[in-house]
């Protein structure tokens, strides 16, 4: 199979996926008491009964749950994710608003996660039993318990408010007319913070998981092929152990994917993020299943690319795959 | 093959070794001496367990951290024992190459082959990219590679077992080195690929003038290939001997019980008359041990008459496939009452898959399979049960086939169980008999798989089979995970229970001096199909594939 | 007062919630959008909540109230150029009068606008409005371009999400989630108004975070106790701040425990009062609301200085007295000291109504009621309460607005009974006295006959009791000590920031 | 050679030369397992806070009896100075040791819940679809894959906040997105299983299907199970505090994450209503994860150091 038509495989075999997921949520998002009439209502302090009921009627809400499920699959037919219901605008464009800066907060997430995940942990398992080991392992164990948010305050509390290096949340400088590299030092300011709040769990995950990888990779025969060879400690371990280890790292990392970015709820309110987790929850609070919808959509069809992305990664990564399949 | 009178390329002496890790703690070389002379060829040669990957490891310094070494590994002078490690890293795959015995696993899967014998090169020479791969073409002609422009941007995962085996020769090779250490290059070849891959270490070795240290538990394939060969037990030398006097003068008692339970193919011994020779091992209480040599005598009792009425069991024109693939294509044989059919072919012919479709493990697409003139193939559920019952299997791997969570009594009581046999005391005594049958002690029923020997896990795998009283026994490989004193005792207690107990076996193997020991019958199987059958064959083959096989294996 | 503004600077504004919709004209609660900053009204209320000018520069009233003639500002512009006129303000009036939640009330007897001169507005009405003025400001009905909305249904309007207005300062963008810039208005009617370069409201919905915006110096201003209510004593105690409880008169938010009368065991007036003296209002002053609160025993707050009966005391706090009541009422102690155990729903829009909630959980522990909280959010809460009636005790806050009609009517009129309706009479109160007074008072144009009306009505509340009043709660405005002359009206969060200015320039 | 499977008495005897002779009748059963996995120190440790943390939720009541939500004292007392509130009081006045106490209770009552539901659930669905196969392996691996998909900290959000928040809907939701990766580890594992040659020979010997997966199979992957439940019981205790941070906690019942949810508005002025609660969150979590490493290292024979 070429790369092409895998790729066209993959997302074929998602469609199926994202319209069982937008089915379910659908009625999930119905089975909860209350309606997007009560929430404007609530959230506006005063309601009449001809408002609510003229809401109602403008929004189908009043009609039978499967004729709204119809007209909702009639939207997504038309390519479209409809009008959000308490925004009274285009879902596509409130995700569009809100998309890049998640994208970027859990892509750099990852990548911090992975970076220093495997770092640490290709560190512990060439020192493993030494006290660099026992160190790094303890180290990595309580940023493994510690709850995503507390770190988020932590972090602020120390890197913005005492030492005021940093700012306390956002996602740019408002109004700022830097570009180039001063932009994006600006923006690398903005998201340090965040994206280690949200990393740190995943971080001990990559550096555990890189250990014990490598500690499997040591043992396997190439490796001491690799040594037979005459090889030195670093061409073996860079090349042979830590390249092979990270087979079973990209694995998970595809995995984690979908978990990040329900972490990224937590993380973006901690730190007034502009995101989509946020989003969620304000489309959660006010009933706004059009948005709500949408945004399950949007991250599953993330999640599936990425996991594209990741099984070609994958590929890259381990050629036996392909043949295997 | 001469014997060089120069000064020795390679001299081990007092060599100890001990492990001290979570694995084992524990001495694996007692005091080992040997030497090679440049050019030479030597074997070591010796049970599993016995030290000879240790010592071959122990001489490039490939041992896990925390191993001892003491004594003296001289290399053209110089201690490797003491070595620096960047001393060491310029000696390996320069001076000395190395090839393992699994070519499976040691390529790494993750990298194109030609450019992991270009990494020798690279490391040791100071070569172009060009120069590099040019140089890699060459090698993989050198190991008479076919398609080397094809071959070396493969991954190992494309090539076959004997072509990896040949891609690790050639990096082991690459830079001419004057020692070779193979430790059992071909152990997990086919057989048909196992000459050739000895032909091509040999004739390198002439080409190169380099010595090979060859490691092998195989003893005719030693006395063919090696000069002189070398016999370990538990970590000390127990005889050194020219090799081609191997069959003739081994002195020590342990050497002469290794060769008195190696079959080979030009030997036609039956097992209907004949039992193998058992060496016996046991320790002192001082620590020393002491060898004992046994040749049993097949059992009195003559062997039961095979009524005519009874057809045994027949297997008709019998289709299996795996998705798309035809692993078994129209195959028909018949094994009568106390009679064992033996089948041989290469890896992949389709020998392990008849044995699963007539235990019922894989469902054929079409023929038959049956018994006594019944046919299983059209039950199911109880009644197929009721029957199958009759025919049992033991497996190849002693090791993978018994549950490591069970105690034994657990293992072959879940089978009585399993079969409707509710009385708790007929149950006890028949696990008595059939740990009896196998002659295991009665106290092995309380423990588990992992407290017993390859041999003992074997015995437990045959008792489990027995215990149904079954009159078809399907043998798939069951000694070819062992060492040969073990197979030896495994094959005698096979012999013993035919006779004793009027069993049918179906004898699976691709070591043809096994299968010509044991089985009454042969039948040859290449692609799923019966090319050849009949003992005709041992003596005079009538195809060209029965042929190569024979050639392959003496 | 009169130090000479400084001229520039950026304002840094932070929200907890963000808004739906920039302008108000759909709803308006909790956090406002661009409000007076873009889009203005007829009029503002001062801090003194006197009616002051704003569109309108003068107006009058007829003697019957029925008719309310408006003198519009003249050159006033929209922010694209074109020019303001009465068909503005007569097309927005009659497009909320059936869009707003609020102004449906306030216009429902509004008959006819009459815009015919462009500077002038006349509003016809087929009832008395007593209560018109105080609900024509930038946040209760803010003036929208007839241009932009003529022809459109004003809900789905995209101008809401990017206003023009007429107001002191241009909107500029808004980036969802993250903050809405608006810059000076270089047309501004007002002349030599605004100083400020450009405004950034930002919104963080976490209140710790704020805090540490605040504390890290990335926001000027917040609204409504930006920051956790218990950090609000370090503020108080640092120059580089101030706060001020000034300008929320209008909002009245009143902290009050509605009792489900159609059920046992609350239909009982004794269980209703033991509840009542359950409650140490002062511990529960010091401790919910960290003090920023003054009781208010009665169901109009004190706030509303022209209705409040200040006469009315709490009951006082004696549990001995509700234990003894209880078992007056056929409620004994059970065998594990608990009488009887009701649902306890909260208001989740507020934390401190949330500590209050657990505050009575206890209180009403010590005499034996097992009082359940159930913490629902917003749809639920709305339609566990107001349909299912799925409660037996209930804390609320509810905003009194600007006048009983507005906020305190709905409570308790038995008409509005409503199953479904949101912010009803859901603790099923029915008092035909009750219901002839808010008729009475409603159309009552003479103030000192509304005031003795809506004093009598204190009264019967407080003896029947169909809800606990609490307290007031005091909003506070946290503000850096540079930023001044920001607080010029009762409109707080929406104000227009027309005469602020940064004494250091902005940080 | 596993480490699990030496005994002391032959590794004893290994020291001696002629090491590679096998002598089964050294072999022992190696009953005291259990009491030398509690030899590592670091196992010890994690057994004993997590066993004082159990006995805690069990006997903490009994020690502050009544109400941990009761308003018993003046708010925000600093812990260690009044005796009647060892650990302080809240902003409410709440006595935080009963707190902390109780919380004990809900948070491993939340966390071992989450892990018994989604175990035995998971176990059971991806046991019969692994050993099942075809399409009913099919169809659960397009629901492992659905679950996979959506991001379940969103889900348990939902789920939780139209639901009425109480440790039920927690534990509820917790484990719904919990079990699907217990169901893919335990596929993939007796898929694993399946075809070795000790469930094979159990086929062939009559055993029936129900019998070789649950009586073969499962207890050869146990051990990996049981090390996961250790991480889902921790991961669980992190999730609910975290929900409780959005304020979808159980509102009746003092857990640890909802006492850093109620004290945290505080934390710039008064740590010990977050920072006590969290250290308990912490200690546990971090016990149960040391715990699950080391009995990884102890049933898991290939790994090692
Ligand atoms: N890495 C290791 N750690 C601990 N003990 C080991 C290790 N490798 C081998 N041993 C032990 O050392 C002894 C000798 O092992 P070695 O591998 O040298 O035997 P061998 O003769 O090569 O056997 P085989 O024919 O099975 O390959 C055995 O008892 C073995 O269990
Ligand atoms: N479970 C399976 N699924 C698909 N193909 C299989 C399966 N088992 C075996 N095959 C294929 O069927 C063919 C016959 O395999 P079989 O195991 O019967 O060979 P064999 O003669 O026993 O070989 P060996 O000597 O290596 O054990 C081979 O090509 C093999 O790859
Ligand atoms: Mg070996
Ligand atoms: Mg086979």
């Amino acid at each position: 199979m070429t790369l092409l038509s895998r790729l066209g495989f993959l997302l074929l075999k998602a469609v199926p996926t994202v319209f069982i997921v937008v089915t379910l949520s659908f009625f999930f998002v119905q089975l909860a008491p209350g309606d997007i009439a009560d929430y404007i209502a609530a959230s506006s302090g005063a309601a009449t009964e001809e408002g609510t009921s003229a809401l109602r009627e403008s929004l189908g809400l009043d009609r039978p749950i499967l004729e709204q499920l119809l007209h909702y699959y009639g939207t997504l037919a038309q390519f479209s994710l409809g009008q959000s219901m308490r925004f009274d605008v285009p879902v596509t464009e409130l995700i569009a608003a809100r998309l890049p800066s998640t994208l970027l907060l859990v892509g750099t997430s990852i990548t911090l996660a992975l970076a220093l995940g495997i770092a640490a942990g290709a560190v512990m398992a060439l020192n493993a039993g030494r006290s660099k080991d026992r160190l790094l392992s303890a180290v990595t164990l309580v940023l493994y318990s510690i709850p995503s948010f507390w770190i988020g305050l932590m972090l602020i509390i120390v890197f913005a408010v005492q030492l005021g290096w940093l700012p306390t949340g956002g996602a740019e400088k408002i109004g700022s007319r830097a570009s180039g590299f001063s932009y994006l030092l600006e923006r690398g300011r903005y998201l340090l913070l965040p994206s280690l709040a949200l990393a740190s769990y995943y971080i001990a995950i990559y550096a555990r998981l890189t250990r014990s990888s490598m500690l499997e990779v040591i043992r396997q025969d190439h490796v001491r092929t690799a040594v037979a060879k005459g090889l030195n400690r670093w061409q073996v371990s860079l090349r042979h152990i830590v390249r092979n280890a990270l087979i079973p790292v990209s694995t998970m990392a595809g995995m984690h994917i979908a978990g990040i970015l329900g972490g990224a709820v937590v993380v973006e309110t901690v730190f007034s993020w502009p995101g989509m987790g946020r989003l969620t929850y304000e489309a959660i609070n006010a009933r706004d299943y059009v948005l709500l919808l949408g945004i399950l959509l949007t991250s599953a069809f993330v999640v599936i690319i990425a996991n594209i992305l990741v099984d070609l990664l994958h590929r890259v990564l381990d050629p036996r795959i392909g043949a295997r399949a | 093959m001469t014997r060089h009178m120069t000064e020795p390329l390679l001299t081990v002496s007092d060599l100890r070794i001990s492990y001290r890790n979570a694995l084992r703690t524990g001495i694996a070389v007692d005091g080992l001496s040997f030497s090679i002379a440049p050019g030479e060829s030597l074997a070591l040669v010796g049970e599993s367990g016995c030290g000879k990957s240790t010592t071959a490891l122990s001489i490039l310094r490939l041992l896990p951290g925390e191993t001892e070494i003491e004594g003296s590994i001289l290399f053209e002078g110089k201690n490797l024992a003491t070595a620096s490690e960047s001393e060491m890293e310029k000696i390996r795959g320069n001076d000395i190459g190395i090839v393992f015995q699994e070519p499976q696993t040691t390529l790494n899967p993750v990298y194109r082959v030609g450019w992991q014998i270009g990494e020798v090169l690279r490391r040791h020479l100071k070569i172009s990219a060009r120069e590099a791969r040019e140089r890699t073409l060459e090698l993989l002609r050198i190991v008479a590679l076919p398609d080397v422009e094809r071959i070396i941007d493969a991954f190992p995962h494309e090539l076959s077992g004997g072509q990896r085996q040949r891609i690790v020769i050639a990096m082991a090779i690459a830079l001419k080195p004057k020692l070779l250490v193979a430790d059992e290059p071909t152990t997990a070849l086919d057989v048909s690929i196992r000459r050739q891959i000895l032909e091509l270490i040999d004739r390198l070795r002439r080409e190169l003038n380099m010595a090979v240290l060859l490691i092998s538990h195989d003893l005719p394939l030693v006395s063919q290939w090696t000069d002189r060969a070398v016999v370990i037990h538990h970590g000390q030398v127990m005889d050194t001997l020219a090799s081609r006097d191997l069959f003739r003068n081994a002195k020590h008692t342990y050497t002469q019980g290794l060769i008195g339970a190696s079959l080979r193919l030009d030997d036609d011994r039956s097992c209907n008359q004949h039992r193998l020779a058992e060496v016996s091992v046991t320790r002192q209480s001082d620590g020393s041990f002491n060898y004992e040599l046994r040749r049993p005598n097949p059992p009195a009792t003559p062997l039961p008459v095979a009524e005519p009425r009874q057809h045994g069991l027949a297997v008709n024109d019998l289709v299996v496939r795996y998705d798309r693939r035809t692993a078994v294509d129209g195959v028909s044989f018949n094994i009568p009452k106390g009679r064992t059919l033996g089948i041989v072919g290469e890896s992949g012919s389709g020998k392990s898959t008849v044995a699963r479709a007539i235990i019922g493990l894989v469902r054929p697409e079409s023929g038959a399979v049956s018994l006594d003139g019944v046919r299983l193939t059209r039950f199911s559920g109880t009644a197929l049960r009721s029957h199958r019952k009759r025919i049992q299997m033991i497996f190849q791997d002693p090791f993978a086939s018994l549950n490591p969570r069970h105690t034994v009594q657990r293992i072959l009581d879940g089978v009585l169980v399993a079969n409707g046999i509710s009385d708790r005391l007929e149950r006890q005594g028949r696990i008595a008999s059939s740990l009896d049958h196998v002659g295991l002690p009665q106290t092995a029923a309380g423990r588990h798989p992992h407290e017993f020997s390859g041999g003992q896990r074997q015995r437990i795998a045959i008792a489990r089979a027995l215990i149904l009283r079954p009159e078809f026994v399907l043998c798939d490989e069951p000694t070819s995970a062992l060492d040969v004193s073990v197979q030896a005792q495994i094959l005698n207690l096979l012999a013993d229970l035919k006779q004793e107990l009027g069993l049918s076996y179906l004898f699976i193997s691709h070591d043809l001096a096994v299968v010509r020991f044991i089985a009454d019958d042969v039948i040859v199987m290449r692609n799923g199909r019966i090319v050849e059958q009949g003992s005709s064959i041992w003596t005079a083959p009538s195809t060209e594939y029965a042929r190569a096989l024979l050639a392959a294996a003496a | 007062a009169s130090e000479k503004p400084v001229q520039g600077g950026t304002l840094r504004v932070v929200m907890g919630l963000e808004p739906a919709t920039q302008v108000e004209i759909l709803q308006n609660a909790g956090g406002a959008g661009v409000g007076g900053r873009v889009v203005e009204g007829l009029v503002t209320e001062g801090l003194d909540l006197s009616i002051q000018p704003q569109l309108a520069t003068s107006w009058s009233v007829s003697d019957d109230g029925l008719i309310y003639t408006f003198k519009l500002r003249e050159g006033v512009t929209w922010h694209d150029g074109t020019p303001f006129t009465s068909a503005d303000v007569a097309h927005t009036y009659s497009f909320l009068k059936d869009v707003h939640p609020r102004r449906r009330n306030t216009f429902a007897n509004l008959v006819k606008i009459d815009d015919s001169d462009p500077h002038t507005v006349v509003l016809h009405f087929s009832r008395p409005a007593p209560a018109l003025l105080p609900a024509l400001n930038a946040n209760s009905a803010p003036i929208v371009p007839k241009h932009l909305y003529e022809g459109t249904d004003p809900r789905t309007n995209p101008w809401n999400a990017k206003p023009i207005g007429t107001g002191p300062f241009v909107f500029r963008e808004w980036v969802r989630g993250s903050h809405t810039l608006l810059e000076r208005n270089p047309n501004y009617w007002a002349p030599e108004q605004p100083n400020l370069d450009a405004i950034i409201i930002r919104y963080i919905p976490d209140a710790v975070t704020r805090l540490a915006a605040f504390e890290a110096n990335e926001v000027d201003i917040g609204y409504s106790t930006p920051v956790p209510i218990g950090e609000l004593a370090r503020f108080k105690n640092n120059p580089e701040f101030k706060l001020d409880t000034e300008g929320y008169s209008l909002g009245g938010g009143l902290n009050q425990i509605f009792f489900n009368l159609r059920f046992e065991p609350f239909k009982k007036l004794e269980v209703r009062q033991a509840v009542a003296h359950a409650i140490d209002i002062n511990a529960y002053i010091a401790k919910v609301w960290q003090g920023y609160a003054i009781p208010s025993p009665s169901a109009i707050v004190p706030a509303m200085k022209h209705f409040h009966d200040a006469s009315i005391k709490h009951y006082a706090y004696d549990p001995a007295e509700a234990e003894r009541l209880l078992d007056q009422a056929g409620y004994p102690r059970g065998a594990d000291g608990t009488r009887f155990t009701v649902r306890f729903t909260a208001n989740p829009f507020m934390s401190q109504v949330i500590d209050g909630a657990n505050f009575i959980r206890s209180a009403l522990a010590e005499i034996g009621i097992r009082a359940e909280i159930a913490l629902y959010d917003h749809p639920t809460y709305i339609k566990k309460l107001y349909t299912e009636g799925a409660f037996d005790l209930d804390i609320q806050v509810l905003a009194n607005g600007y006048d009983p009609t507005d906020g305190i009517q709905r409570g308790y009129h038995s008409g509005n009974i409503k199953e479904g309706l949101a912010w009803s009479n859901h603790a099923h109160y029915s008092n035909p006295e009750v219901d002839r007074i808010f008729d009475e008072a409603a159309y009552e144009p003479n103030p000192e006959k509304r005031r003795a009306l809506y004093v009598e009505l204190q009264q019967i509340l407080h003896r029947d009791l169909p809800a606990v009043n609490l307290v007031q709660y005091q909003p506070v405005t946290v503000s850096r000590a540079a930023l001044r002359d920001h607080l010029i009206d009762q409109q707080n969060s929406s104000t227009s920031y027309a005469r602020a200015w940064l004494a250091d320039g902005g940080a | 050679m596993t480490p699990l499977e030496i005994d002391p008495n032959i590794a004893r005897r290994y020291r001696e030369p002629g090491a590679g002779v096998f002598d089964p009748a050294l072999g022992s059963r190696n009953r005291w397992g259990g009491i030398r996995f509690l030899k590592t120190p670091s196992a010890a440790l994690a057994t004993a806070i997590l066993a004082f943390g159990i006995l805690t939720a069990i006997v903490g009541p009994i020690l502050r009896p009544g109400d941990p939500l009761r308003i018993t004292g003046e708010p925000l007392i600093q812990p260690f100075v009044d005796w009647a509130h060892p650990l302080g009081t809240d902003v409410l006045g709440r006595d935080l040791f009963s707190g902390v106490l109780f919380g004990a209770r809900v948070s491993l009552l939340v966390g071992l819940s989450v892990a018994f539901i989604s175990l035995v659930v998971g176990v059971l669905i991806g046991a019969i679809a692994g050993y099942a196969g075809g399409w009913i392996d099919w169809v659960v691996t397009r629901g492992i894959e659905i679950f996979q998909t959506i991001p379940g900290f969103v889900l348990l959000v939902v789920l939780v906040s139209v639901l009425e928040p109480s440790a039920t809907t927690v534990i509820i939701g917790l484990a719904l997105i919990s079990w699907d990766a217990v169901a893919r580890l335990t596929r993939a594992e007796v898929i694993n299983h399946r075809s070795r040659e000790y469930v094979l020979a159990a086929e062939t010997s009559g055993v029936s299907g129900p019998r070789i997966l649950f009586g073969e199979i499962l207890p050869n992957i146990a051990p990996t199970l049981i090390v996961t439940a250790s991480i889902i019981v921790a991961s669980a205790i992190l999730a609910e505090s975290a929900l409780s941070f959005l304020g979808l906690g159980d509102p009746n019942a003092a857990s640890w994450g909802s006492m850093i949810g109620s004290g945290r508005e505080q934390i710039r002025s008064y740590w010990f209503p977050t920072v006590i609660p969290g250290a308990f969150i912490v200690v546990t979590v971090f016990a149960l994860n040391v715990l699950g490493d080391a009995l990884n290292d102890f049933l898991n024979p290939r790994s090692n150091g």
